[in-house]
């Protein structure tokens, strides 16, 4: 393992150091794994406390700032965050209006933040929680609770984050907090591992001519194992998995394409070009696109595809600006196309 | 025997020192059907545990040390582990409560199995679903054997350790039901469970630190 | 060789296809290899002009938008573009204001602007250009006309375009830029090779224990190979690398940490933290900073560090949004801090 | 021999395919001091160019083939070599210019002088700077040798195709000063310069077509 790392038991020590320092426009510490946006907690506004295990970055802390979420709390690489920092990153940022956790559906962070929320009500604050399973690999869709949240977080956390910038009601958040997850979709398709950093090793492996669809961003096995072939085959597979889960036929969405880490950004925008014809020629309309990488796991190459299912709302909820520590949007003029 | 607090502490300290040692291999055996960071989140955890040991003050009971166990892993670990290893010492301590030792069989097929019992509750994992519980049960029902046939603390401690093992490597033939690897069904079987295979570690720890006791104590007495 | 690609000799050409498609609000194609901003020619503005080869992105083309870039040329994997989509780009954004050509000091990259650079001015435009050098490991300081252009950019068009901006005039731009480049300083550290997809093999072999300071962005031979060692010790020998070119002390400065692909975000920040420690202790200010991929060499893990050492013009145009294609940044307000 | 446009063509449609065969080859000889593409670069230029060879008009002449050669690298290559061999390619056509055949030694002489002196003009190096010049050189003085002496025009390109890949080999303990591997200095000596060998590829190739050509006539007049 060649890393730039010192003792890969201070890593996660080290980065949340870096991250505040380099964020400091933006946020600020609130506890030894939590930070929250300079300006909290907001009168009025209803907070977003997201968080996860680290290995992800942008997710989860890269997400905290204006129009996405007010705070986050750091877990250790690929390990949900204890409920303690949860709380700290609670309690730093209600502001009476209440908050949502956004977070991903894994028993660790399931366990963790039930916690966290269990102990904020019993301190009084108002506190609800959306879990993301957006992963359609993940399990059949006749068991859709039991699957992972991945790549959706993306349009999931702004689409609620612009909500709560307009100081809607506490219900009001966690409805479209929920209605986002449930109109969202991602699959993924790994080329390589991961090396947990105090491991050292990879986490699995994959022959120089195998990829394993359906990924997890953890490197949990898929779907299945299958030599690698061109990507507009691989494409094809990954998009008719999302279609068969959710009709996307003749709708509005969101799009987003995602490194995992080790993919150069111009496989992304190649995997785009195959993702936008499949789209137009089911007559999906790419109301909102993203390339890039916004979930990642640690160094692994391959890529996810995230889709949302817009409503009116939603998209023009997406129209909002953007400025959180490492994704930033600015406002979309309303377009005369 | 003499299982007082510092003892206690003695042997959390030796059990630390084996996960650690087997870090590699918990995280692959994690990394085969998980995320594999099983060894490293367990080695946060009994780091931390260690650490909190050397905060004890001069004097203190077993339970002490279990409720300083899990304070550490509450504070340190998150992920899955975190919390039912927190709730697990946490039970040790309250089945440890007022006790100045722990010298009989009994008191710790009672914490076992209160530790077993706090992690079913708060992760309702079932039996046969792959996880901590599938080698922490049958290890804990050949305590309670030990019990009733009043076999020495330290057989019945290495009994029941051996048992742990064996039951983790059987894990292998299990179709996994919670947590991560669930989703993957059939094609986790054949990997054994990380979770499991740690606890059976633990038992294994604790089962050797106490034989040595033992083993000291008797040569005192042969001299 | 795994990649999410179909023939790698297809590669460039449907990597341009997503990457305009994807960026339609902000660019559009005005050459085969070639883009400009939406709104280009706009009136009475300098125009500039960047390229180079694929496989740096977001270099070059991703830094096409307002506040940064008018026009880019794509060349072919680590090859500078030919000269015809250079002129394309610079055709498509000149209002008559002129044009600067932005670029790094390669053999190729040098040879082609140039030949574009003399192709337009036969056709009547005012051209200029301006070539950075700030990678301190590609020769020493008596030597820096040859020195390569690496990670600096990112500051250099960032000043050169907050200037563009404000619709001063070529002079003035092309002043601007030279003085950004002048005092930026870069240096990198290579911890994988990449692979060319064209080639299909990793272009250079690094032990598993080996690192290489002062690799370049597309694999060229460094300053030395070295064990590889905690990342603070790694970073000091860096850093002193870069204070025994330009005095930073006491100065402000605008400081970046780039991960080259493959290098996880969390090590970045590590790195981040552990430079603005050295910034602390040599009394350098800090006014802007940037971690993230700035300019990747594919898949290659590894960073560099570049510094520019700001005077107030420099400083306060770093202050100016920037919206292209990846990479944003909202107005800074002026602080009161 | 009657070496006319068409026969141009089908010797330039097999450089092409030479060159593409030891594409890895260049690569790994660009990678070691270099960014590892200039068997990709040549390969997309030489790609281009028989592509363009299909566009070409029924009947055209030996300059028309180099012309459109050139036009394929300016436009598809970029890098280094794009443009010198642009330059070079241009300078054959100017060589050739008017002629229906190219069938003496002379003439590839001429040829061969006009690209290295375009190389040379267009990217300022020096002999001994580990670049194509240093294996393209000793080729064409051998070619002039060739011309003095009377030489055959198949054994003439022969000889300067063996010259330039002993040429090629040799640049490995030439210390570079131009292009990027200049910096590298002394690291760089042990090292065989890509750009030197693709051309020795060239030229040998050229020269075994040429040399079936021959055969092929031979074989006729000896029927
Ligand atoms: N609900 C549960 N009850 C008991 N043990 C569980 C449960 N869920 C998971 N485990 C155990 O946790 C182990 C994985 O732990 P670890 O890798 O540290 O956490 P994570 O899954 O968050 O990465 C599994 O091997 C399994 O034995
Ligand atoms: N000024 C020059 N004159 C002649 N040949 C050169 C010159 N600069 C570089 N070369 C040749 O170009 C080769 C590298 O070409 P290539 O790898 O295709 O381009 P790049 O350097 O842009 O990646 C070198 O091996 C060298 O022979
Ligand atoms: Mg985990
Ligand atoms: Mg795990
Ligand atoms: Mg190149
Ligand atoms: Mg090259």
């Amino acid at each position: 393992m060649k890393k730039l790392i010192n003792d890969p038991f201070d890593m996660v020590e080290e980065m949340v150091d870096g991250f505040i320092s380099a964020n400091d426009d933006i946020v600020k510490r609130v506890g030894r794994r939590s930070i929250a946006r300079l300006e909290s907690p907001i009168p009025n506004k209803v907070a977003i406390v997201v968080g996860g295990g680290s290995g992800h970055l942008p997710a989860f802390a890269g997400y905290v700032g204006s129009g996405m979420a007010d705070a986050a709390a750091f877990g250790n690489v690929f390990a949900s965050p204890p409920a303690k920092p949860i709380i700290e990153a609670a309690l730093a940022c209600d502001s009476g209006a209440g908050v949502v956790f956004i977070y991903g559906n894994y028993a660790g962070d399931c366990l963790n933040f039930d916690r966290a929320q269990d102990t904020c009500r019993e301190m009084g604050h108002d506190v609800e929680s959306v879990v993301m399973n957006d992963d359609v690999a993940s399990a059949p869709s006749s068991d859709a609770l039991r699957r992972r949240g991945i790549g959706g977080m993306l349009w999931v956390y702004q689409i609620a984050g612009a909500k709560a910038e307009t100081l809607a009601s506490l219900g009001e958040v966690v409805e479209i907090a929920h209605r986002a997850n449930e109109n969202t979709r991602t699959i993924g398709v790994g080329l390589s591992s991961c090396i947990v950093p105090a491991n050292g090793k990879a986490t699995f492996a994959l022959a120089d001519d195998e990829i394993e669809v359906g990924l997890g961003i953890h490197g949990e096995p898929g779907m299945k194992r299958q030599k690698v072939a061109p990507v507009d085959e691989i494409i094809e597979e990954m998009f008719a998995q999302l279609m068969a889960d959710l009709d996307y036929r003749n709708q509005r969405v969101a799009l987003s394409i995602n490194g995992l880490g080790g993919t150069p950004a111009e496989e992304l925008f190649v995997v785009y070009r195959k993702v936008k014809a499949l789209c137009d020629a089911h007559g999906i309309t790419i109301a909102h696109k993203a390339v890039g990488e916004f979930v990642t796991a640690l160094e692994m190459a391959g890529a996810s595809i995230s889709i949302t299912r817009l409503d009116l709302e939603m998209e023009i909820l997406l129209n909002a600006p953007v400025n959180t520590c490492m994704f930033k949007k600015l406002q979309r003029e309303s377009s005369s196309a | 025997m003499n299982i007082n607090g510092l003892t206690v502490a003695e042997i959390l300290n030796q059990v630390a020192i084996d996960i650690e040692d087997q870090k590699d291999y918990l995280c692959f055996l994690d990394g085969e059907v998980g995320d594999g960071d099983h060894g490293v989140s367990m080695t946060i955890g009994m780091r931390a545990v260690r650490r909190s040991l050397a905060d004890l003050p001069t004097s203190y009971l077993p339970s002490d040390v279990f409720d300083s166990a899990a304070e550490a892993y509450a504070v340190e670990v998150g992920a899955t582990i975190g919390p039912l290893y927190e709730a697990a010492f946490a039970a040790a301590g309250d089945a440890a409560r007022d006790k100045k030792t722990l010298d009989h069989t009994s008191d710790w097929l009672n914490i076992y199995q209160a530790m077993f019992t706090a992690i079913q509750e708060l992760g309702g994992a079932e039996l046969g679903d792959k996880t901590i519980l599938d080698s922490f049960h049958p290890a804990i029902e050949s305590m309670r054997v030990s019990v009733a046939a009043s076999s020495d603390l330290a057989d019945a401690l290495t009994l029941a350790g051996q048992v742990a093992m064996q039951s983790a490597r059987d894990t292998k033939d299990m179709v996994p039901l919670k947590g991560r690897a669930s989703r993957l069904g059939e094609r986790a079987v054949g990997h054994q469970d990380a979770g499991a295979t740690s606890i059976a570690i633990i038992l294994q720890s604790i089962a050797r630190e106490v034989a040595k006791l033992q083993l000291q104590i008797n040569y005192h007495f042969t001299l």
